[in-house]
Formats: C-alpha cells, sequence, structure tokens
C-alpha cells in the first residue's frame, strides 16, 4: 500500500483553509447576527482568539476515559466527513479521500461525532448533558428522514450515490443544478439542512436558558477547544456537502466558499427570523412538509 | 286394515313405548321416574324386538305336543331374537340395578332425588 | 398358543372366585387379581408376539361349535392383539397402582376391575353384534362400578348421568341391532357387509354406527363423559381414556367396512370437530382432571377421523393411528395416574411434581408427547396425516386439525408452565409409594422405546439427525453432574460435532455459514455457564436440544426433517425461556405463537407436496407456479420466529424473561432460523403472487414497519433485556425488508446482516448478562456510571452499538451502505427511508443503553462491583476481534456470501476491486476508510492527551450544578423515561396495535370458550337429550337433510 | 447551645446501602462523591513570547459566567445591548463555569450566596479572573453592618478588577473590562495561583463566615 503523501499535504491543506474559512465564516455570521440586531458585534477573527484561549488554558479537570474520547470523536467526525468529500470538482489533489467512500459514507459519519460527543458527554455525569443529548439524537432522527429523500432522489437522478459523480452531472450552468432540476428535494433538504445546523427554530439542544448549553455543559479548555475547531469545520462540510449535491458543486475554492458561504447563510437567516421549537414541536414539523416534499422529490425523478 | 297385523302393533306399541320412556327420562325430574322411564324404554325396546321377529302364523320356538319335531323351522318364529331378548331384559334388568343403587347413594348424599341436584360437575 | 377365549375364562372364574373371598383376606385377593390380570397380559402378549414374529396365524376362536355366522366368534389378528395386549397391560398396571386402594376396599371393586378388563377384550375380539352389545352393557354397568370407587357426591352423579347416557346409547344401539339382523338375518359383522344396499339396511348400519360413535364421546355429546372425568378416580379416568375409548375406537374401525363410503368422511369430520372443539374448549379448563377429560375426548376424535378414514389414509393407517393411539395411551394413562399422586386438580398444586425429578421428567415427556411435538409419535402420525389430507385436498381438515393442536398446546403448556412455576409455599407433599411409581415409570419408558421406534423406522439421516438426538438423550441421562461437567461436555461435543460434520457440509457455503453460526453461537452462547454453581438441572438437555435442533434445519434431508429440528428447536428454547423466574406467561406466548409458526409451516408444507412432491423446499431451485399460498404460508411462519411486527409480541417477554445467559442463545443464536428459512423461501421460490399482489412488496412494507416499530418500541424500554430484545425486532425487519427486495444485493444484504447481527446481538445480551450477573438487576434506571468498574464491558458494547448503528469504520456500515444501493436499485425508496429512519431511531437507544448503564452517576449499592466474570468477556471478546476483522476486511465475509446467491435472482452484484465494493451506484474501501479514521482519531487523541496530561481526575458529583451540589445519584443520573419528549411528539406511532389485537384474540376466545362449555350443564337429562340430538343431526347430514 | 442547632444534610452524611449481592456497602458521600484533591498553582509558560500571546487571547476573549449577586446583576444585561454591546470588546455570557473566565460579583454577597459564588468561582479553571461591582464588595457598602453579607470580597477571593459606584454604569463596566484586560495582559492577572497558594487563608476566611461548610474544601 503506497500512501500518495502529496495528496495527504493537500488534503491537509485543504483541512487547514476550511478550518479557517469556517473561522472566520463563524466570526462573520456572528457580526452579520450583531448587525441585524443593531450592534456592532464582534471582531470577525474573535473565534480566533477564543479557540486559541481555549487552547491555552492552563488547568482541566477529567470525568474519565469516555470524557477525553467525546470530543475526539467529535472532532475526528468532522474531520471525517472533510476527508471524505470532494471539495473541487475535476481536481484530483482537491478531491480528498473521496475515493474511500460516497456520499452514504459522509451521511453515516455524521453520527460518528454526534455519537461519540453523547458519550463524552454523558461520561461527565451532568444532567443537562443527558437531556440535551436525548433532545438532539430525537430531533436529528426526523431531521435525517427529508434528508436522506433529498440524497436518494439525486442518486437516483444522477444514478450514482458517488458525490463526484452527482457534481459531475450538474455541470453547465445554473439550470443544471440539482436545486433547479428538483426543487422539492432541494428543498427538503435545505430544511433539512435546518436542523441539521442546530440553528434557531430548532435550537433545543443547547438551549443556553434552559439547559445551560446542553451536551457540552462539562466540557472547557482543551475539549472546547476541540468542540470549537470541530464547528468550524463541520458547518463548512456540511455546507461543501449541500453544494455539491444541489448546488452545482464547485470548481474553484473561490467558487467554493462563495457557495458554502450562501449555504451557511440560509440556517443562519432563518434562524434570526424565528423563534425557537420545543422538542415535541420541532420532531414532527419535519415530518410534514419537508418529507412531503421529499417524497414528491423523489417520485419527480 | 292390512297393516293391523300383530307383529305392526307390536312395533307400533313398542316405538310408542320408546318414546314414552324416553320422553319421561329426559323431562322427569325425580330420579326414580328417570329409572322408571328407561324401563319403560327397555320394554319398549324389547317389544320391537320380539315384534321384529315375529313372523305370521308361527308359534314361540318352544318345542311341544303341539309343534312337533319335524318342519321346526317352519312352524317357529326366529329363535334367535328371542334369544337376544332375554339376554337383553337381564341386562335391562342389571341397568336398572345399579342405576338404583345409584338413586340410593345419590340420596344418601343430598337428601334429594332432584336430579337438578346433581349438577356439580359442569362445564 | 392359548386360546384368547382363556382371557375371558381367567377372568370369569376370578370373578367368580373373588367373589368367594372373605374381607379378612383382601391381600390375597388383591394378589389374585394382579395373577389373573398378569395372565391375561400373557396370553394375549403371547399372541402380540407370535403374531408379530409370524409364528402365529392370526385365528378366530369359534364358539358354541358352530361356524358365524351361527355363533359368536372372538377374532384374534395383529390389531385384537394390539389392543387387548394394551387392556390387559394396563389392567395388571392399575392393578399395581391400585394396590393400596384395593387393600381397603371390598372384595367387589376387585370383581368388578375383573369385569371391566373382560368386558373390554370381548368388545375387542367379537365380531357379533350382539355379543358386542352385550359386552358394551357389561362394561358400562363395570365402569358405573368403578365410579363409585370413590364415594364423593360429584362422582356418585357422574356415574349417574353415565348410566343414563348409556341407556340411551345402548338403546339406539339395540334397535340398530335387531334391524340389521331383520335386515340381514344374522348378527355377525363379516356378514353384513351388503347390509347397507337393502332399502332401509343402511338405517339400521346408521342406528349402530350412531350409537358407538356417541359411545366415543364426541363432542358436543360428551358431557356426561366430561364429568366421569372430572370425578373418577383418577386411575379410572386413565382407564376411561387409554383403554376404554380405544377399545370403542376399534369397534368403529371394526365396524367400517358395512358403513357406506360416502360416509366415511363425514364422521371423519365430525371426529375432527370433536378434536379441535374439545381441545377449544380444553383451553378455559382449570380443573386438571376434566381438562384431562377434554383431552382424552380430544385425542379420540382425532382417531375415530384416522379409523373412520382408513381407506383414505391406505398405507399410513397403521402408522398414523398407531402414532396416536400408542401416545395417547401411554402418556393420557401416565397423566391420570401422576394426577393420582399428586392428588390434586389444582395445577397450582402441581409444582410438588418438581421434587421428584424423574417423575417431573416424564410429566413433561407426557405432555410434550399429547401436545404432537418431536420425537414422540403423534408428532409423526400428525405429519403424515396431513401430508396425506393434503394430498386428498383435504385443506378445511388441515385447518380443523391445525387449530385443535394449537388450542392443545396452549393448554397443555400452560399447565407445564404453571407446573414449572408453581410457587413453592403452595407445595403440598407428595406421597408416591413405589407401586404407584412402577405404572408410570413403566409407561414413560414405553413410551420413549416407542418414540424411539418410530424415530428408528423413519430412518432417518445418522449424522445430522440420529447422532443429535442421541447427544440430546445422554444429556438428559447425565443431569446429574455438576453444570460445569455438563458445560464441558456439551461444548466438547458440540465442538466434536462441527468437526465430525465438517467434512460433509465443505464446499456448500450457506450451510457452512448457517452451520457455523448455529454451532459457534452455540458453543460460546454456553461459555458463561460456567459461572453456574450446582447441576444446573434441565438446562443443558434442552440446550443441547435447541442447538442440534437448529443443526438439524441446516442440511435437512427432506421436509419432515427440517419440520422436526423446527420443532426441537422450539420444544428445546421454550424450556430455557420457561427457566427464566418470571417466565411463565412470556414463554407460553412463545410457546403459542412458535406453534402457530409451526404448524403455519406444516400446512405450507402440505400444500407443498400437493404442488410440488415431495422435494425438499429449500431445494425447489425456482418457480414454484401458483406458489403464493405455499409462499405465503411460509413466509408467515419464519416471520413469526423472526418476529416480524405484529407477530412480534412473544419476543421481548420471552428474551428478557429467560436466563440472563441463556438469552443470547435463545435471541441471538435461534432467531437467525428465521432468517436461514426466509433465505431459503426467497431463493427457492422466486417471486410469488397472492391475489394478484406481490408477496415480496408485501413483505417489503413489513420488514420496513417491523425495522420502525421494533426500534420505536426499543427506544422506551428501561429493562435493559427488553431494550435489546425489540432491537433484534427491528434488525429483523431490516432482514425481512432486504430479503425481500430479492436483488442479489438485497440477498446478500439479508445474509450479512444476519451474520452480523448474530455477532452483535450475542455480545450485547452477552455483555447485558454480565451486567446484570453483578448488578442483578435489569432496570437500566438502577444502574449508571458502570464504566469505571466494567470497563471491558464496556468495551464490548460500544463497538456492539457502534455495529449496530451502522456507523463507520465498524462492519456495520458495509450494511447499510449495501442496503442503499439496493433500495435505489431496487425502487423501493419509501420502504428504504423508512427502514433508514428505523436505523436513526436506533440511535436512541443505543444511547440510552450504554448511556444509563455505563455513563452517568455510579449508584451507591454499585460502588463494589467487579468487571463481570471472565467466561462472560471471553466469548464476547471473540465476537469483538470478529467484528474488528470484518470491519477491515468485509470481503472475508461478503465474497463467500455472495457465493451461496442463485444466479437466477435478478439484481446487480456487489463487485470487488481490491479492497473496493463497487455497485454501479456506489463504491466503499473499507480498509482505506478505517485507515483514514484510525490516523484521524489516533493524531487528535494524541493532541488531546498531551494537551490534557495534567488534568485534575474529579469524581461523580465534581459537576456544575448551578452553584449547588447534585443531593445523590438516583436524582441526578437522567435515565427513566429518558425520551419523554420523543413520546410526546411521536408517541401516537406507538400504540399497541399487535398487542391489543393478540389481546382481543385470546380474549375473545376465551370468552367463547366459557359460553360454549356452558353448553355441559351437568345435568344428565340435558346429556341425553345431547345425545339424541347428535345422533339427529348426524342423520340428517348423513341422509342429506331427508328424515327418512 | 449553638452546636445543636448545626443542620447536618441527610445526604451527605454516612450511610450504609445493601448492594447487589446482599453486602453491605458503606457510602461516605463526601470521600466517594467528591474529588478532594486542592488547588494547584499553575506556572505560566516559561516562554515569555507564548505566555504574552497567551495573555493577549486570553484578554480579548473574556467569557463572563452569569452569575448576578446583589442589585448589580441588573446592570449587566445592557451590556449585551446594542448600546454598549460588551460584544465588540471580546466580552460573552457563557452559562457554565467550566467555559468561563471571568466571574462578576455584581453586588453585595449574602453568607449564603458567597458559599454559592465560591464554588462557581472554584469550579472555573486557571486561568480565572474576579471583577467586583460597587462598594458593597469593597466595604460593605450600605450593608457594611449587616449581620449575613460580606464586607471586603477580597477575603475570601481574589479580585482583579473593582468597579466602584453603586451600582456602577455599564459604562464603568466596560472601563472596568479595558482595566482588567490590561491587567491580563500585563500578566499581572494571577488570581487563579493566587488563590491555589493562599488556599488555607482563603478557606479560613470563607469558614469563618459559612459555618455549615460541609463539602470538601475545594470545589472541583
Amino acid at each position: 500500500m503506497s500512501i500518495d503523501w502529496i495528496k495527504l499535504l493537500f488534503t491537509l491543506l485543504g483541512l487547514f483553509i476550511v478550518l479557517n474559512y469556517g473561522l472566520l465564516q463563524y466570526g462573520m455570521i456572528r457580526r452579520i447576527t450583531a448587525r441585524i440586531g443593531k450592534r456592532i458585534g464582534m471582531p470577525v477573527y474573535q473565534p480566533y482568539i477564543d479557540l486559541i484561549k481555549n487552547y491555552s488554558m492552563r488547568s482541566q479537570i477529567t470525568h474519565g476515559v469516555m470524557f477525553y474520547l467525546g470530543p475526539v470523536f467529535r472532532l475526528a467526525g468532522g474531520v471525517g466527513i472533510f476527508m471524505f468529500m470532494p471539495l473541487i470538482y475535476g481536481s484530483y489533489y482537491w478531491s480528498n479521500y473521496s475515493f474511500s467512500g460516497d456520499v452514504i459514507l459522509i451521511m453515516y459519519f455524521m453520527f460518528f461525532g454526534m455519537l461519540g460527543m453523547a458519550l463524552g458527554a454523558s461520561e461527565g455525569g451532568h444532567p443537562y448533558s443527558f437531556i440535551g443529548i436525548s433532545r438532539g439524537l430525537s430531533q436529528f432522527t426526523t431531521v435525517e428522514v427529508p434528508f436522506t429523500l433529498a440524497v436518494i432522489a439525486v442518486a437516483v437522478q444522477h444514478h450514482s450515490f458517488s458525490l463526484t459523480e452527482i457534481v459531475a452531472g450538474q455541470q453547465g450552468g445554473i439550470m443544471h443544478w440539482n436545486i433547479m432540476t428538483n426543487p422539492f428535494a432541494g428543498i427538503a433538504a435545505m430544511l433539512a439542512f435546518l436542523g441539521m445546523m442546530m440553528a434557531s427554530p430548532f435550537n433545543v439542544v443547547q438551549a443556553p436558558q434552559e439547559i445551560p448549553i446542553g451536551p457540552p455543559t462539562e466540557y472547557h479548555g482543551t475539549y472546547l477547544g476541540l468542540l470549537q475547531t470541530n464547528r468550524a469545520i463541520l458547518y463548512v462540510s456540511e455546507s461543501i456537502l449541500m453544494v455539491n449535491l444541489f448546488f452545482g458543486g464547485a470548481t474553484n475554492w473561490i467558487e467554493l466558499i462563495v457557495k458554502s458561504f450562501l449555504v451557511f447563510f440560509w440556517p443562519v437567516f432563518v434562524g434570526l427570523v424565528f423563534p425557537r421549537f420545543r422538542i415535541d414541536q420541532s420532531i414532527p414539523w419535519f415530518l410534514k412538509l419537508p418529507l412531503i416534499l421529499g417524497i414528491i422529490g423523489i417520485f419527480m425523478v | 286394515m292390512e297393516y293391523l297385523t300383530l307383529q305392526n302393533i307390536g312395533l307400533v306399541t313398542g316405538f310408542l313405548l320408546i318414546l314414552i320412556g324416553l320422553y319421561g327420562a329426559l323431562t322427569q325430574k325425580n330420579i326414580l321416574r328417570i329409572i322408571v322411564a328407561f324401563t319403560i324404554f327397555d320394554a319398549g325396546l324389547n317389544l320391537v324386538i320380539v315384534a321384529l321377529s315375529y313372523i305370521k302364523g308361527r308359534v314361540a320356538p318352544i318345542i311341544d305336543q303341539t309343534t312337533g319335531i319335524t318342519n321346526l323351522s317352519e312352524k317357529f318364529v326366529d329363535p334367535v331374537p328371542q334369544a337376544l331378548v332375554l339376554t337383553s331384559i337381564v341386562i335391562g334388568v342389571g341397568v336398572t340395578g345399579v342405576m338404583l343403587t345409584f338413586a340410593l347413594r345419590m340420596f344418601k348424599t343430598r337428601q334429594s332425588l332432584d336430579i337438578n341436584d346433581f349438577k356439580e360437575t359442569k362445564w | 398358543m392359548v386360546s384368547p377365549v382363556h382371557i375371558v375364562s381367567i377372568g370369569l372364574i376370578t370373578a367368580f372366585l373373588l367373589g368367594l373371598g372373605k374381607k379378612s383376606q383382601q391381600s390375597i385377593l388383591v394378589l389374585v387379581l394382579l395373577i389373573a390380570t398378569a395372565a391375561m397380559t400373557m396370553i394375549s402378549g403371547s399372541w402380540l408376539i407370535g403374531i408379530m414374529t409370524g409364528s402365529v396365524q392370526p385365528t378366530d376362536v369359534f364358539t358354541a361349535g358352530f361356524k358365524p355366522p351361527f355363533a359368536i366368534n372372538l377374532r384374534m389378528t395383529m390389531d385384537e392383539a394390539v389392543l387387548t395386549t394394551m387392556v390387559n397391560l394396563f389392567g395388571f398396571l392399575t392393578v399395581i397402582y391400585l394396590f393400596d386402594v384395593l387393600k381397603n376396599a371390598g372384595k367387589h371393586l376387585l370383581s368388578i376391575i375383573v369385569v371391566f378388563l373382560i368386558g373390554l377384550n370381548v368388545i375387542v375380539m367379537t365380531r357379533d353384534l350382539f355379543n358386542l352389545f352385550v359386552f358394551l352393557e357389561i362394561t358400562s354397568i363395570a365402569t358405573a362400578g368403578l365410579m363409585i370407587m370413590i364415594q364423593d357426591s360429584k362422582s356418585i352423579s357422574a356415574g349417574f348421568k353415565f348410566l343414563i347416557a348409556s341407556s340411551v346409547i345402548s338403546g339406539i344401539l339395540l334397535i340398530g341391532i335387531i334391524f340389521a339382523y331383520s335386515y340381514i338375518g344374522n348378527l355377525n359383522i363379516d356378514f353384513m357387509s351388503n347390509l347397507s344396499l337393502i332399502k332401509g339396511g343402511s338405517v339400521a348400519v346408521f342406528l349402530v354406527l350412531s350409537a358407538i360413535i356417541l359411545e366415543s364421546k364426541q363432542f358436543p355429546a360428551n358431557g356426561w363423559a366430561l364429568d366421569m372425568y372430572e370425578s373418577a378416580h383418577p386411575a379410572i379416568g386413565s382407564a376411561l381414556s387409554a383403554v376404554s375409548a380405544p377399545a370403542v375406537l376399534f369397534v368403529i374401525y371394526k365396524l367400517m367396512p358395512i358403513v357406506p363410503e360416502s360416509w366415511h368422511s363425514l364422521i371423519g369430520l365430525f371426529g375432527l370437530i370433536t378434536f379441535t372443539f374439545s381441545n377449544f374448549l380444553a383451553t378455559r379448563q382449570g380443573n386438571i382432571r376434566r381438562m384431562l377429560g377434554y383431552s382424552s375426548i380430544a385425542q379420540g376424535g382425532l382417531m375415530l377421523t384416522v379409523v373412520s378414514m382408513s381407506t383414505f389414509f391406505g398405507n399410513s393407517f397403521w402408522f398414523i393411528i398407531l402414532g396416536f393411539l400408542l401416545t395417547n395411551f401411554f402418556a393420557k394413562a401416565g397423566l391420570f395416574w401422576l394426577n393420582g399422586m399428586v392428588n390434586s386438580d389444582d395445577q397450582n398444586k402441581w409444582g410438588v411434581l418438581r421434587k421428584r425429578p424423574v417423575l417431573f421428567f416424564l410429566f413433561g415427556a407426557f405432555v410434550v408427547a399429547i401436545a404432537g411435538l418431536p420425537p414422540f409419535p403423534t408428532f409423526f402420525a400428525k405429519w403424515e396425516m396431513i401430508m396425506q389430507l393434503a394430498n386428498g385436498n383435504g385443506w378445511g381438515w388441515i385447518v380443523l386439525i391445525l387449530l385443535g393442536s394449537i388450542f392443545e398446546i396452549s393448554f397443555l403448556f400452560k399447565w407445564f408452565g404453571r407446573v414449572f412455576h408453581a410457587e413453592e409455599e403452595k407445595i403440598n407433599d407428595i406421597r408416591t409409594p413405589w407401586f404407584k411409581q412402577v405404572p408410570v415409570l413403566l409407561f414413560g419408558a414405553a413410551l420413549l422405546a416407542t418414540s424411539y421406534y418410530f424415530v428408528e423406522y423413519l430412518n432417518f439421516d445418522v449424522l445430522f439427525v440420529m447422532l443429535p438426538l442421541l447427544i440430546v438423550t445422554v444429556f438428559f441421562a447425565i443431569d446429574f453432574l455438576p453444570a460445569f461437567v455438563k458445560n464441558l461436555l456439551l461444548i466438547a461435543s458440540l465442538t466434536i460435532y462441527g468437526y465430525l460434520i465438517y467434512p460433509e457440509i465443505d464446499g456448500n457455503v450457506m450451510q457452512l455459514v448457517f452451520m457455523g453460526v448455529f454451532l459457534v453461537g452455540g458453543i460460546l452462547t454456553l461459555i458463561p455457564g460456567f459461572t453456574q454453581k450446582g447441576t444446573r438441572a434441565g438446562f443443558y438437555p434442552f440446550a443441547a436440544m435447541t442447538i442440534f435442533g437448529l443443526i438439524m434445519l441446516v442440511n435437512p434431508a427432506d421436509n419432515l426433517t427440517f419440520f422436526m429440528g423446527w420443532e426441537q428447536m422450539a420444544l428445546g428454547s421454550y424450556i430455557l425461556i420457561l427457566r427464566g423466574k418470571k417466565a411463565e406467561r412470556p414463554a407460553q406466548q412463545y410457546m403459542l405463537f412458535s406453534a402457530g409458526g409451526a404448524y403455519l409451516m406444516l400446512a405450507a408444507f402440505g400444500l407443498l407436496l400437493h404442488f410440488a412432491g415431495d422435494t425438499f423446499f429449500g431445494h425447489l431451485n425456482g418457480m414454484l407456479p401458483g406458489g403464493g399460498v405455499v409462499f405465503v404460508l411460509f413466509a408467515l411462519a419464519f416471520m413469526l420466529k423472526a418476529a416480524a411486527i405484529g407477530l412480534h409480541i412473544w419476543l421481548p417477554g420471552a428474551y428478557s424473561e429467560a436466563e440472563d445467559d441463556a438469552t443470547p442463545l435463545v435471541s441471538g443464536v435461534l432467531i437467525n432460523s428465521g432468517v436461514l428459512g426466509l433465505f431459503w423461501i426467497a431463493t427457492a421460490f422466486g417471486p410469488q403472487q397472492l391475489f394478484g399482489y406481490d408477496i415480496y412488496q408485501i413483505m417489503g412494507w413489513v420488514g420496513a414497519i417491523t425495522a420502525i416499530g421494533g426500534n420505536m418500541l426499543a427506544i422506551y424500554e428501561e429493562d435493559m433485556k427488553r431494550l435489546i430484545a425489540y432491537s433484534s425486532v427491528g434488525a429483523m425487519g431490516y432482514i425481512i425488508f432486504a430479503l425481500s427486495m430479492n436483488s442479489k444485493l438485497g440477498l446478500l444484504i439479508a445474509l450479512y446482516y444476519m451474520v452480523l447481527h448474530f455477532i452483535y446481538k450475542t455480545m450485547l445480551f452477552m455483555s447485558a448478562a454480565g451486567v446484570i450477573y453483578r448488578t442483578k438487576t435489569r432496570n437500566m434506571y438502577e444502574m449508571g456510571g458502570l464504566i469505571k468498574s466494567m470497563p471491558w464491558s464496556f468495551i464490548v458494547v460500544l463497538i456492539g452499538i457502534i455495529t449496530l448503528a451502522g456507523m463507520p469504520p465498524l462492519a456495520g456500515f458495509a450494511g447499510k451502505w449495501m442496503f442503499y444501493n439496493a433500495v435505489v436499485m431496487k425502487g423501493w425508496y419509501l420502504q428504504g427511508t423508512m427502514v433508514f429512519f428505523s436505523g436513526i431511531v436506533a440511535f436512541l437507544y443505543l444511547y440510552k443503553l450504554i448511556a444509563s448503564v455505563f455513563l452517568g452517576q455510579l449508584k451507591d449499592n454499585h460502588r463494589k462491583l467487579k468487571e463481570a466474570p471472565f467466561v462472560y468477556l471471553l466469548p464476547q471478546f471473540i465476537f469483538v476481534i470478529a467484528i474488528m476483522v470484518l470491519s477491515v476486511f468485509p470481503q472475508v465475509l461478503l465474497e463467500p456470501l455472495a457465493t451461496i446467491i442463485p444466479d437466477r435472482i435478478p439484481g446487480e452484484a456487489l463487485h470487488w476491486d481490491g479492497k473496493l465494493a463497487m455497485t454501479s451506484f456506489g463504491y466503499w474501501n473499507a480498509f482505506s476508510v478505517m485507515s483514514v479514521v484510525i490516523v484521524m482519531f489516533a493524531v487528535i487523541f494524541g493532541w488531546l492527551v498531551y494537551h490534557s496530561r495534567k488534568a485534575q481526575k474529579v469524581k461523580q458529583f465534581n459537576i456544575v450544578f448551578a452553584a449547588e451540589r447534585p443531593f445523590r445519584p438516583e436524582t441526578t443520573h437522567v435515565s427513566y423515561n429518558m425520551f419523554a419528549g420523543y413520546k410526546k411528539a411521536l408517541g401516537w406511532l406507538m400504540t399497541p396495535l399487535a398487542t391489543r389485537f393478540w389481546t382481543g384474540v385470546s380474549d375473545w376466545s376465551m370468552a367463547i370458550a366459557d359460553k360454549m362449555r356452558s353448553w355441559y350443564t351437568g345435568n344428565g337429562q340435558t346429556y341425553a337429550m345431547h345425545l339424541l340430538l347428535y345422533a339427529f343431526v348426524l342423520y340428517l347430514l348423513i341422509s342429506g337433510g331427508k328424515i327418512l | 447551645m449553638e452546636d445543636k442547632k448545626i443542620f447536618t444534610d441527610p445526604d451527605l452524611t454516612k450511610r450504609t446501602v445493601i448492594g447487589p449481592n446482599g453486602e453491605d456497602i458503606t457510602v461516605d458521600p463526601i470521600q466517594d462523591y467528591f474529588c478532594d484533591a486542592l488547588p494547584k498553582k499553575h506556572e505560566p509558560k516559561r516562554a515569555k513570547i507564548f505566555e504574552s500571546f497567551f495573555n493577549w487571547a486570553r484578554a480579548e476573549s473574556i467569557w463572563v459566567l452569569g452569575f448576578g449577586t446583589g442589585c448589580g446583576s441588573i446592570e449587566l444585561y445592557p451590556l449585551l445591548t446594542p448600546r454598549f454591546d460588551a460584544y465588540r470588546f471580546g466580552v460573552q455570557m457563557r452559562p457554565t463555569p467550566r467555559q468561563a473566565n471571568l466571574m462578576i460579583i455584581s453586588g453585595y454577597l449574602s453568607v449564603k450566596t458567597l458559599k454559592r459564588a465560591i464554588r462557581s468561582y472554584e469550579q472555573m479553571q486557571n486561568p480565572k479572573f474576579v471583577m467586583a461591582l460597587g462598594s458593597c464588595t469593597i466595604n460593605g457598602g450600605m450593608y457594611f453592618d449587616s449581620y449575613n453579607t460580606i464586607n471586603r470580597l477580597d477575603k475570601y477571593m481574589p479580585v482583579d478588577v473593582y468597579v466602584a459606584g453603586c451600582m456602577p454604569r455599564p459604562e464603568a463596566i466596560l472601563a472596568g473590562f479595558e482595566a482588567l484586560k490590561k491587567r491580563i495582559k500585563a500578566g499581572k492577572a494571577e488570581g487563579a495561583n493566587l488563590y491555589a497558594e493562599n488556599f488555607e487563608t482563603y478557606k479560613k476566611n470563607q469558614k469563618k463566615i459559612i459555618r455549615d461548610w460541609n463539602m470538601p474544601d475545594y470545589n472541583w
């Protein structure tokens, strides 16, 4: 087994870019959010400082082995999604390790981080962690349903689960994008994306005013740093996934960044406008409109 | 009038007795009466047996001076049912006896002869 | 050779002699009686042996020096020899059994017994109708005499009812006889063959026949008989059931030649109705003797069917009738006798039997024999009967038999379960003097011997059937050894068996896979048994039975072998489940559903015989035209075992209430038998239609709903084992779905998932067993924080749930990945999404399982727990290693599995390019995923550990708690009703429709049975009325509605 | 006879429970549930450049524990409004002490609240800072002779910045943040280490006020 070191280098570079992009994007979003609230808001680079500060905390506590593993699982999940995601269409080096598996692998890798995080947080023994996790998992079950329908619809349309193939099928202008060719599936996926991003109105998982911040209540310092790193990578990776699935992928970094930023802005936009759902409201919500759209989307193909 | 032979009279009477006996056995509540009904039933049965074997103009299969000893099979009625009826009567008596024994014991247990009082085993 | 007439003469002489004896010589009189019955037995026995060996010719004994029809003749052929031997042997044993009673009773009782025996002997032997009548009457009088052996009001009034009934019957008989005589001129059965051809003669035949049928206690004109069974001394009940009934049935058999051909099936039908309905009514019985009475009557009905259709059954007749006759003879007599020893009709008091292991074993054997489970003769007889009926298109008949059998199983095993679990304090003492035990032991031995001859007769495969049966028998014999010895022996015998059998199945991947699952599963699940102390009596024979039953399924020579293995496995696992502390009800449910499945399968086998002849169903190789019904029956049967939704309600209870270390065996291993069957029908039958619907389509939906339902139900479970059990339901739904896709990939998924489910479910159940072994509780909310004391178990559960959830990089993902490809290829998007949804729902309970047990707050009483015993962990880690290997190199398993799937199955196969798995839709490289994940994980973990190397280890209450502190672990641990929000949102999906439906079925049938049995009012006159009505209805049906 | 009035907490007294095998298990909640380690001093990074870089990050990213005591907490909320917008200065609110760096004691502390404040403070991770608002935390303010409020906060925990006023307006608090930032950047904000070094003194002071201190000395 020979390892393609150059590819590994490119992948790490891509990871670095995505990490920075993710942090900046997060800062940017916070800034935009602030402007909507007529505030000035934090500096765009604030996430960097937070990250450095968290990594520089001097003391830490631990609740046990699984407490360590939680953030590791989480970050590994996030990085994993990135690793198996082709970034730039037509580029060998920017396609990361997508030769290992297709979109199904990516979908299931999302669970990897979730479950690990859930276990790690539970090891902390804090009741709010349990509550947050139970909410998160509960909500996730129905979030994934319309999303899966949309993915299947796209896969059927392009006769492939391979993201590269799916992107290839969307080349040739905006009218070839899946969001245009199969708007129902696209909208279903975009609605599900709201839940995946856990933005308001679906942020009852962390619900800061109610159960401090849910699962990561006990996490701090380096652990929290890992989680923040993951957030940067994961959110961008998921946005890239949506771009690849429905918005024609990208042929260069600029396109990728612009598209994924716009995609990511969608849950932010919704979150700023709508208040929070309770868990028993949000779970059925995904089984209503998004599910119906997803089903229509699948039969549109 | 040709149906009004001895055999038919016997048969009809026998079946009537049977029906009467059955009716009695099925409707009477007193155990002793039921037993009596069964004896009537038995009598009817026996009468039917005898009547069935009767052949007009013949006599009972007992050899005496009037019959002589020749051509007996043409003079006698069928002897087998006669034998059967004897057995049947004996058995009938036996059964009646056993039934009466039971009736006695039943009376001893409950001081009652009403058959409706003996229904503890059911369903 | 002594003339058979001496059976009668000895009896008569004895009866007179007994009359001469004095009260003070009672012991001698009993001895005389004993000798007489022994002599009678020897005479008939010598005839039996003589005729069997051919040294004696069957003979007629002429009385009074004339040949029939002018005199009475007694016949002694094979049939009569068998029956008279049975009667006399039974008489002999009864005398022994009643030794204490007879010694204290009056001498008349002794005479009555002899007269009773004489009566039966003559009834069997005579060929003369009137003689028959006489001896029927004599027997009746003797029976009435025996009834008042115990002189309580119950038995006296029952005796009187019997007298009323027998008077009515004898009246009918006598009229019939006399009519017959007047038409035909003689009384000998052999000379009456054209009686029914004479005008009016058929009425005579009808009267005789109906009288005898009434005498054989057919439903519903049998209230008097039931009352007798209920109130008579058990020994007398046993005589009624074991010898009276067969003798009367033999009379019917004798009469059959003079009965017009066209009546046969109608009489058979009446017998069958008796079978079904008596068993049905018996389900409501609490009183043991009455229940046995119902059961005896039911068996009589079944035998009446066989007897009346003897020409239909042809060559199989003897096989069938002997199967029923002998089983009923030995088992029913044995049960009645046991009743006499326990001396109670209350099921709860029967627990006393547990104090006498041998008797208890025999009790079980009797019950199982009557219920018709292998290896007892009834099983084979029933099989043969159904096959023959199927050959003759008797579908309605089959339905009736199967219904009756289900009811039979229901009440018999309810009883058995009760006896198994009756509480100790309710147990009174049992009196078992030797003379009461000897007959039971003898009959038990005889029953086993008969079973042996039946099995031997059927010529089963030595290696796959006889050897397993032998091993099981051996384990019954060595049950007194300590548990660990037996455990070792069983493991060793399984290993050796595997070694022996390997060359036989080498090259047949399918058999290798399933044999591997069953054998390895069996061995590994037995390992935790080493922690058991004492003898663990009764576990190992049934564990062996279960495992070997499973093994029989893998390479069956024919349908019968398969079915036998299936039933044996069901029986073994039933006992294993029943052994659990609170398992009475769940085990009963399990048995009922198993039996239901088995009987559906039996019906399917019958249909198969009709459609495809005598081929094993797995070897049909392709389309079976019009086999939709067969397919559906098979599918239902297997889906019952695989617990498809709606048919699943037995599973959680059965799996969770079984002994903790037996659960992996009865669940993880055993459930695969359903998959095996489903796989076989899926490959053998091809796509089938029923009423124009594609069955696979329906099965696909069923699978999808099962997957969701099982997983949804698991979420709300607080009981650890029930949770895992429901998860099995979900997994089975997944497999059913995959199978019904009927594509190469679908079948591959099903097989792969079968293996995987076996691995992880066994692992999880074992791990749960280890935890329960230490914590002594199954409620997850009573646990928590066990990771510190049980880290290894935690690792196992972690790996198990990651595999179950199908997360990369572990092996479960392979299944999910193939699943998507298969779904998209098949086009079943909606169902596929449902299954996918169920997969995510699984996260909820998986999280609950691991978090509330191992994570969170450690409870006070678990502070000093140790890790689960090594013998629990060892098999778990073997499984973990297997999972790890499969995760990195899934092709090790997937490639061989793919070779099993026949080429005719449509769809695209999985391609392998080195380590890359490909379909036309997607690709996946397990090795590289694993590599990436490991590297990534290691880097991040290293980074974190480096950074947090100085972290302060804190204890469980060092959590931020709004500036307060937690109070108690119990109030801090979040576990109970963890997914309350989910319940609020989607709880309506959980409406227990299936449970309601089955409860409804059970309640309704109970209510109907209750209503129906009030037909038996207890009034002798009503019973007499029933008799007349029955005869009348029979007449109407026979004559086609014309009264004259 | 004051001793008799001391309330013993049933949740913290020793008790015996029965284990799964019927054995007796003695549980000492204080011992078994709580870590009883004492705080350690964490030296700054030896490389000056790293330390000042980290201190810069700490100064620019101040996560405030949302713990309001006394009347001052009402002055904290305006900080997040458009008018004052503390986010501009890298100040954010965190709901859990584990993730917070700055504890704002916003006014008088009753004895009861002090106990909670100390617990929360101890659950924060090193480096951690304390900002005290108002006169009450300096000298008791108008509650100087109250029977159940403390007069000087820095007897109980090391305070980095006092913001004077009764109560200080948000602008003053913002100024306090600036002052704190300067202190941190200068490497002087070593309150956590100070607390660890002088732990005995602090604890003694605390216990003097809090009579029913029934937990281990340090709340991890």
